[in-house]
């Protein structure tokens, strides 16, 4: 059992949504029972990791290996290290809130919709299990398929262009990830194992091709600046729980991409242009805070804000290289990269949160414009410090998981060097600018119309899922040490890795 | 005294031709049946010639072949031709063009 | 001199043109009411031609009639292939020609035929056999294109189809003729083996450019492919699709027999002219890649964005190629025998949503088909993601091998390329997706699947297979890779 | 014998308990349950806190410096939530809590007609939490987090009537005002991190010394000392809590929340952070005289010039609000002159006597039905005598009285500042002189504008039954509040409906309560806290800065020092700023129009609180939204998306269309490309060939 945890960590929802959709069909009542059953016992599988993971070696663990295409040396090959099981378990814990989230909320074929959604969670917790280049590519690209129909069929006006401008920008980022990746396969001489290819060496050119190559991939996953622009579309489009998805897990394989591959596989073009992902970082941070300012729509103000938390992840990764090669202090490097990792999950609880509570005004005003909203906190008591502590959250207040990932990252920044510091702290102006100006104008103040009247507060349901959000933000802000532990190691190994240069 | 590149020269000429016919006719769909047929006559000069100078069967042995398919071929060639006629009643190879872009 | 043997070793093909006159006689016998019967009868022919080619394979290659006819791996499996796609393109076209009262007994034949050619073409050991095969799959083929008697499409797609074929293999044959000169000979053995010694060297690389014509004609590759839309739009749907798909094996068959085994490397050896058309291939599938993707992009017509697609496709396909070695071949076969069976279910997929009064051709005849049927909605995404070359589907996969055979050669450029195309692609199989999944139908005009049993119950199996096969697609590639492995 | 982490922990966690009771099961329990639970977990924590000070102060108990948990460990970093108490934390501890104690029992009258009621309290409550794991941390990372904390508490309090326009753009910009002030906290805390390598204070402060000589490069050549750059930075920080120029302009903003708030967050304790953050950190900054001139310079700037405003104020409250920021100058004069103790000894006795000045304030507010503005007061002392009493008390410590509490603890810090010869010591000299006079000016006007002359105000109908129609009339005002903080929409300005009255006891018996330190703290403690080692090793100040230590030798007793008070220079000053007030605003207040027109442009400009708001505005607001609108516009929406992503995809689209013209239907073309196709594939090989 436990030597084949992952392959049902992977399988048990993508095949769960067999019966989703068999059952399913007219009953929708049965798809959403079945589908939350799958949910829960995917949730509690993943928990099994906790027990089974060895936290103080943060080596790959759990592996398991089958010859795939004996002839081309592709293997399915899983293992996890701590970033793994942090990113799984967020990804099932979500999984289960998505699906209650979308209770009744979806009626036009919810057992399709949930079929999508187990699938796209198999997938993704696929991603993070691979070890084989070719897998992970498999399931970084499969993960698009049920995205794409859950925003091109349960999502807004504007859902074609949105789901289509997402899959083409995420496919036009991998496919020369996968050019790459035949490369190192060509060059390892017929292997398509992450740790091969992490050993091959490279001259600085080719590491510099293939840098660029997984950072068109991972960027627009992540998304860096100037990529990003497919990010607003699909998330102003997508159903509350495509949102929530998309921010609180997808996302995050961006970042995860650039631990596995980039950092192993090409360190020294990843010192080269550290630079050139920092200040795209920095950007990120500065320039699309000051475009989040001005969004009129709630989710699109939300995804740019997204854009910009990411930002810290990308920074708390890179600036890895300038502390251990540049300045020769790996515990900050450590430091940075941690908080790049909790950064990832707490953004994951924070954006999560943040659009089921829009997902929860629009079922009710069908509109997200800032401006038909005002003085909901006069009908909406127990919504609201919801809201606000989801806002502060997103606004990096101590106390909230938001705090801890930036923090660090800043903190292990000015080491590498005070200017980078500086620009990554504005976020915290900016940042809860953007968030509370919103807050201001959606929740305090005067009754706006009568609509804003006629809310209903949030039902047992909602409740739940918010809650269950809040829960996670208050836990990881209060006492990050758990996580930060069970990454500990792995992160330790990564930046070990990083001093070892390949030319 | 006649050499073996007179003959090529002769199958490149005729072949030019019948290509040239190809495309350069806009009028009538049986010319382009014909040109085939010379282009198929180019061929037979190239094999005949080099297997007379190699003294080599084989080539006029393919020729036998081309010229037997050559048959079928235009037999079919026509039927297709009254086809078209039958259903657009015209052969005009200017006016075939329905299907584009 | 020729013995028993030697008709033992084709005894398929034999089997096949003898079954396919006895079904031409029984056609002409029978009353209208039973001609069910040579439907079945035929499916069953093939499926029986089908078990004698792996039955009676031999363990090494072998050849009949003093080197004219070759067995081996790579012909079992082109062939193998061409006669299991028939027999699904059969059962695909039943209702369909019923409908339409296209004359049952000839398509059968015909295609029977044709796929005889395809035999011949695969296994062709000599210039000899490859026209002949050549001609007899072409000339099957006008006929089928032309089948549908009272249609104009059907008939000018005849015609384009009738005169470009003829000048291809007119130019083919002139190759063929000034290969004959440079080499004195017709067997593709003698020939590589005399390309060393020839002072004939110019009069060759002629021939070998003509005869690259007659390949790319039969490829479809850019700029030789301008019949294909057309001829794909022209005919009846249940022709589109066998020239669409078995007609692509026998074409990379021909493509492997003339320069692979008539003028490629002898392993790795400097002394075949594999660097020349190696080029000549590269710009081909550059060409095909570019016209295939981008002109698809703005069709409006399912069947002729198909047939673009098919250009591409066919770029993938001599990205393969070019590498000229054992890798490259295998993957192209792959390549073609993948895209073989996801073509098939594509046009699969039209035969069965039309119906009488209703070619499901134009790509708004499927709006909304996922609210009438999901099920074959959900078919018809996994054919189009397949195309799209998107994991986990079995079109990803064929991509894959081509462009790593590409980088094995040294051509990373060629790769890029054909990365970059398939982005370009990725665009309009995603509007056939999005137009069934995320308009709404319109009135009057809405799509069911038909209620052939049959026909449906291959179809999913068929597309499922693309599922399955991208996760089990191991065997396959290592039997392509023993085929060429000798 | 030592304290125990239970005790520190039931101090911290009480307040914590009572807020989370009444904030999540506030309509279960009800307002009695809720103010009976808030006020119990904040009565524990003030008790208990006595007796830590009692512990360490006559006990003899240790310091105490402990980790509860670790929060993250990651190579040799280190952060944890933990406890440092020692005599500066127990007396902030003490001040918190008490005074924090005293403004829950004010408010169960002042807002005993609020709906938010139970809402309130679970905010103060909450206050008091965060404010107690400020003090008590050990830690840089938890001081972030109580900084940060009180700072949200804020944010929720100025916003506590939401219905407010004024008031929720009060309290977004009070928070955003702050983290500007916290970008500079945390760029700090990174620096000492980088440099020290810990976050631990006792740590840092052991190897505080190995800053000296450290320096942080920050262009190619150009480089900048350690400790100062952590001074500044550290102190940014402190200037955004503590409400300095120029990140003052939220404070008298923040007047918008309840007056408890304005008594217990924005006068006594949360605004104080600054003064005392800077003083835990003395081992920093007793590094770096050049930080410590910024802190000067700043301080005596706020000290005067928001002083002045307080001058041309009318609404009472706002009066009082730019008192505190001068007098927070007062205390970072001090620490910017090394005397941490004098600013954290003025920190004390402020926190008394301006809790007291605003507590009285929002009594005289619930005295005139929520009227504010001292235009329509006047004469008020027959109505409410108790107010009236602890109102002049509060004004006397706050001018610097001898005796009461105020004059002792800014008396020294005059003669500190005299003292000082730190750079930009002159400067502030002057400033802190003149703030005297300024200080009793305003102070006194605030008196005799509310208190005596002649009523202003009329009533509408008769006296009587003055509680209940207050109660009634208080329902609807914090929904009618609408639009302005100033004369409130709904009544002609200065008409009652009924007579002013004195307040009910929960809310006189605080001010008593508040009085009485305010006479007799300085009295008591200045001997020990301010020239006796009362503070111990909490407060390190160099030798040569230690201009409390020179003023030790002049002093001999506070009652010594209080008469000599009388003798000083600043005592003539306030006596001068009391003189001016009562002639002008007592005998002749028709000279008060004559001065402001007379004055016009110094009035204009003081009016206009030197058009910084307006400043602010236009450019940090306005100018962001611009430029935010400008960055989406061009960056994303034109350039990325318009001509880069649609912009290729179009392009591809057209080059399509071409493309399909190719196809033009005829046979011949069709040939035609063939025989080209042909040629290409010979030229090219005769290409390969040459």
């Amino acid at each position: 059992m436990s030597n084949h945890l992952l392959s049902l960590l992977i399988w048990l929802p993508v095949v769960g949504a067999i019966p989703v959709l068999l059952a399913g069909a007219g009953r929708p009542g049965l798809a959403r029972w079945i589908s939350l059953l799958v949910a829960v016992a995917t949730f509690a599988a993943s928990l099994a990791l906790l027990p089974a993971y060895d936290a103080a070696t943060g080596t790959l663990q759990l592996g398991e290996s089958l010859s795939w295409i004996p002839s081309l040396g592709i293997n399915y090959s899983l293992a996890v290290d701590g970033i793994s099981v942090a990113l799984i378990i967020l990804t099932t814990f979500v999984q289960i809130l998505v699906i209650v989230g979308a209770w009744e909320i979806i009626q036009n074929k919810p057992h399709q919709y949930m079929a999508a959604m187990l699938v796209l969670e198999g997938l993704m917790i696929g991603v993070f299990c691979a070890t084989d280049a070719l897998l992970f590519y498999v399931f970084f690209e499969a993960m698009l398929i049920p995205m794409f129909i859950l925003i091109g069929i349960w999502g807004g006006p504007r859902r074609v262009y949105a789901t289509l401008k997402f899959f083409i920008y995420t496919f036009f980022g991998s496919i020369f990830m996968l050019v790459g990746l035949i490369y190192l396969y060509h060059k390892t001489g017929g292997s398509f194992a992450i740790a091969d290819m992490a050993n091959v060496h490279l001259t600085l050119t080719e590491q510099a091709w293939l840098f660029f190559a997984f950072l068109l991939g991972f960027a627009i996953k992540v998304p860096m600046v100037p990529v990003h622009t497919w990010l607003p579309d699909a998330h102003v489009e997508a159903p509350t729980g495509g949102s929530v998805v998309l921010a609180a897990v997808m996302l995050k394989i961006g970042g995860y991409g650039f631990l596995r591959f980039s950092l192993p596989i090409t360190p020294d073009a990843s010192h080269e242009f550290a630079w050139l992902v920092i200040v795209l970082s920095l950007i990120a941070v500065c320039y699309i805070g000051y475009i989040a300012l001005v969004q009129q729509d709630m989710k699109k103000l939300v995804a740019y804000s997204s854009i910009a938390h990411m930002g810290f992840v990308t920074l708390g990764i890179f600036i890895a290289f300038l502390l251990v090669r540049d300045s020769n202090n790996p515990d900050a490097a450590r430091l940075g990269m941690q908080g790049a990792m909790v950064q990832m999950i707490s953004h994951g609880f924070i954006s999560g949160a943040m659009f089921t509570c829009i997902g929860v005004l629009y079922d009710r005003m069908h509109t997200r414009q800032i401006k038909d909203y005002g003085g909901v906190i006069n009908v909406m008591p127990i919504f609201a410090p919801f809201y606000v502590l989801f806002a502060m959250a997103n606004s990096g207040l101590p106390g909230t998981s938001g705090f801890v990932g930036e923090f660090m990252v800043i903190l292990a920044s000015f080491s590498a060097n005070p200017w980078i510091a500086l620009f990554g702290a504005f976020t915290l102006i900016i940042g809860a600018a953007y968030t509370l100006w919103m807050v201001k104008r959606v929740l305090w103040g005067d009754i706006k119309n009568k609509h804003v009247a006629e809310l209903k507060d949030v039902n047992g349901r909602e409740i739940f899922v918010l809650s269950a959000f809040a829960a996670g933000v208050l836990v990881l802000g209060i006492w990050p040490e758990p996580l930060v532990h069970l990454m500990d190691a792995s992160v330790a190994r990564i930046v070990e890795q990083l001093a070892i240069t390949k030319v | 005294m006649i050499t073996l590149s007179h003959y090529i020269v002769l199958g490149a000429i005729l072949f030019c031709i019948a290509v040239a016919g190809l495309f350069i006719n806009r009028k009538n769909v049986i010319v382009l049946l014909m040109a085939i047929e010379l282009m198929l006559l180019a061929v037979n000069t190239n094999f005949v010639a080099f297997s007379r100078f190699f003294g080599d069967v084989g080539g006029q042995v393919f020729v036998f072949f081309i010229l037997t398919v050559a048959a079928a071929e235009s037999a079919i060639g026509l039927a297709i031709l009254v086809l078209l006629f039958r259903n657009r009643s015209t052969i005009n190879v200017a006016e075939i063009d329905s299907m584009k872009g | 001199m020729p013995s028993i043997n030697d008709i033992l070793i084709l005894l398929p093909e034999a089997y096949l043109v003898v079954a396919a006159c006895v079904l031409l006689l029984l056609d002409a016998y029978l009353k209208p009411a039973q001609k069910g019967i040579v439907h079945w009868l035929s499916i069953v022919v093939l499926l029986v031609g089908a078990y004698l080619v792996v039955d009676g394979q031999p363990a090494t290659p072998v050849t009949a009639f003093s080197g004219m006819f070759v067995r081996d791996g790579v012909s079992e499996v082109l062939k193998l292939f061409s006669l299991l796609i028939m027999a699904v393109i059969f059962v695909y076209a039943r209702p369909y020609l019923k409908e339409r009262a296209i004359p049952f007994g000839e398509f059968y034949t015909l295609s029977i035929f044709a796929t005889v050619g395809i035999m011949f073409l695969v296994a062709a050991g000599s210039l000899v056999t490859v026209y002949l095969g050549l001609e007899l799959l072409t000339l099957s083929s006008y006929a089928l294109v032309a089948l549908n008697r009272d249609s104009q499409l059907s008939s000018e797609a005849a015609i384009k189809y009738f005169v470009l074929g003829a000048l291809a293999s007119g130019m083919l044959l002139y190759g063929m003729s000034m290969v004959y000169g440079a080499t004195h000979s017709l067997d593709l053995h003698t020939i590589h083996a005399a390309i060393v010694g020839t002072e004939w060297k110019t009069l060759l690389l002629f021939g070998l450019v003509f005869m690259i014509v007659g390949i790319g004609f039969k490829l479809g590759a850019a700029p030789f492919h301008m019949w294909i839309p057309d001829v794909y739009q022209g005919s009846p749907t249940a022709v589109t699709v066998f020239i669409g798909s078995a007609q692509k094996l026998a074409a990379f068959g021909m493509a492997y027999r003339l320069l692979s085994t008539g003028m490629g490397d002898i392993a790795g050896g400097a002394t075949g002219l594999a660097p020349q058309w190696q080029m000549m291939l590269a710009v081909l599938a550059v060409l095909s890649l570019a016209i295939g993707n981008l002109v698809a992009i703005v069709q409006s017509n399912l069947k002729r964005l198909l047939a673009y697609s098919t250009i591409s496709h066919m770029g993938y396909l001599l990205v393969g190629l070019v590498n000229a070695g054992p890798e490259g071949y295998s993957a192209s076969m792959f390549y073609a025998v993948s895209y073989a069976l996801t073509s098939a279910a594509a046009f699969g997929m039209i035969l069965v949503l039309s119906r009488s009064g209703f070619e499901c051709e134009e790509i708004d005849d499927l709006r909304g088909l996922n609210q009438r049927s999901p099920w074959f909605a959900f078919l018809m995404l996994l054919v189009m993601f397949s195309l799209a070359g998107v994991p986990p589907l079995f079109g990803f996969f064929g991509k894959l091998l081509v462009l790593k055979a590409a980088i094995d050669a040294g051509m990373l450029w060629l790769a890029i390329v054909g990365a970059v195309f398939a982005i370009i692609g990725l665009y309009y199989y995603l509007r056939v997706v999005k137009v069934m999944y995320f308009d709404t139908p319109v009135e009057g005009k809405d799509v069911q699947a038909r209620s052939d049993a049959p026909a449906r119950w291959v179809l999913s199996i068929n597309a499922l297979a693309l599922l399955v096969l991208g996760f089990t697609w191991a065997p396959l590639l290592a039997w392509c890779q023993r085929a060429f492995a000798g | 014998m030592s304290l125990s982490l239970s005790i520190l922990l039931t101090i911290a966690l009480a307040p914590l308990v009572g807020s989370i009771l009444a904030g999540l099961f506030g309509k279960v329990i009800g307002r009695a349950g809720a103010h009976t639970a808030t006020i119990l977990g904040v009565a524990i924590a003030c008790g208990l806190s006595f007796y830590v000070l009692y512990q360490l102060v006559w006990g003899g108990a240790q310091n105490f410096n402990q980790d509860v948990y670790t929060w993250f460990e990651i190579g040799r970093f280190h952060a944890s939530v933990g406890f440092m108490v020692d005599r500066l934390t127990a007396m902030m501890m003490v001040v918190v809590t008490f005074v924090s104690l005293l403004v829950h029992l004010y408010t169960i009258g002042y807002m005993a007609d609020d709906p938010g009621y139970q809402r309130f309290f679970s905010y103060i409550s909450l206050f008091t939490f965060s404010m107690l794991m400020l003090v008590m941390s050990n830690n840089f990372m938890q001081l972030f987090f109580g900084w940060e904390a009180v700072g949200l508490v804020s944010y929720l309090l100025i916003g506590f009537w939401y219905k407010r326009p004024t008031a929720i753009f009060a309290n977004l910009k009070a928070f955003l005002v702050n983290r500007v002030g916290d970008f500079g906290f945390l760029l700090g805390i990174s620096a000492i991190l980088y440099f020290l390598g810990t976050l631990d204070y006792q740590t840092a402060f052991n190897h505080a010394p190995e800053l000296v000589g450290k320096t942080l490069q920050i262009t190619q050549n150009h480089a900048w000392d350690a400790a100062t750059v952590i001074g500044v930075l550290l102190f940014i920080g402190a200037m955004g809590k503590s409400a300095q120029v120029p990140l003052h302009v939220w404070l008298p903003d923040s007047m918008e929340g309840p007056t408890p708030i304005s008594a217990l967050i924005h006068a006594a304790t949360m605004v104080t952070a600054g003064i005392f953050m800077v003083a835990r950190m003395s081992p920093l900054f007793e590094l770096t005289d050049a930080a410590l001139s910024f802190i000067l310079v700043i301080g005596s700037t706020t000290a005067l010039f928001t002083g002045l405003i307080g001058i041309v104020q009318n609404d009472i409250k706002r009066v009082i609000a730019y008192s505190t920021l001068s007098q927070l100058g007062y205390m970072t004069v001090a620490l910017g002159v090394s005397a941490y103790n004098g600013a954290v000894f003025h920190l004390m006795t402020h926190a008394f006597f301006k809790a007291l000045l605003f507590l009285g304030a929002g009594s005289v507010i619930i005295g005139m039905h929520h009227e504010q503005d001292m235009r329509y007061m006047g004469g008020l002392r027959k109505y409410m005598p108790v107010t009236w009493i602890t109102m002049w008390i509060g004004s006397l410590a706050l001018a610097g009285t001898p005796f009461f509490a105020g004059f002792y603890s800014k008396d020294a810090i005059i003669e500190a500042v005299g003292e000082s010869h730190r750079w930009g010591a002159g400067y502030a000299y002057f400033c802190v002189l003149a703030g005297v006079f300024v200080t009793s000016l305003y102070s006194f006007r605030l008196l005799y504008m509310t208190f005596h002359g002649k009523e202003r105000f009329t009533v509408a109908h008769g006296h009587g039954h003055a509680h209940a129609a207050h109660a009634k009339h208080d329902q609807p005002h914090d929904e009618d509040h609408a639009d302005t903080h100033k004369e409130d929409a709904h009544h002609t300005p200065g008409v009652l409906e009924h007579a002013p009255h004195e307040s009910p006891w929960v809310v006189t018996v605080p001010l008593v309560l508040l009085a009485i330190p305010s006479i007799a703290i300085g009295f008591l403690t200045v001997g020990p806290m301010l020239f006796g080692d009362w503070f111990g090793k909490a407060i390190h100040v160099n030798e040569a800065n230690n201009v409390l230590g020179e003023l030790a030798h002049e002093f001999h007793g506070a009652l010594a020092m209080g008469l000599h008070g009388f003798t000083a220079a600043p005592f003539w000053l306030a006596f001068a700023g009391f003189a001016v007030a009562t002639y002008v605003y007592l005998f002749n207040p028709s000279v008060a129009d004559k001065a402001k027109s007379a004055l016009k442009p110094v009035y204009e400009v003081l009016n206009h609180k030197y058009w910084i708001d307006e400043l602010y505005f236009a450019v940090f607001a306005k100018g962001g939204v611009k430029l935010g609108e400008g960055l989406s516009k061009v960056g994303d929406a034109a350039i990325i998306d318009g001509a880069i992503v649609n912009g290729s995809a179009s392009l591809v689209q057209r080059i399509a269309g071409g493309a399909r013209r190719l196809q033009s239907g005829f046979l011949f073309h069709y040939a035609f490309a063939m025989i080209l196709g042909l040629i290409l594939l010979l030229g090219g090989y005769w290409l390969i060939g040459q």
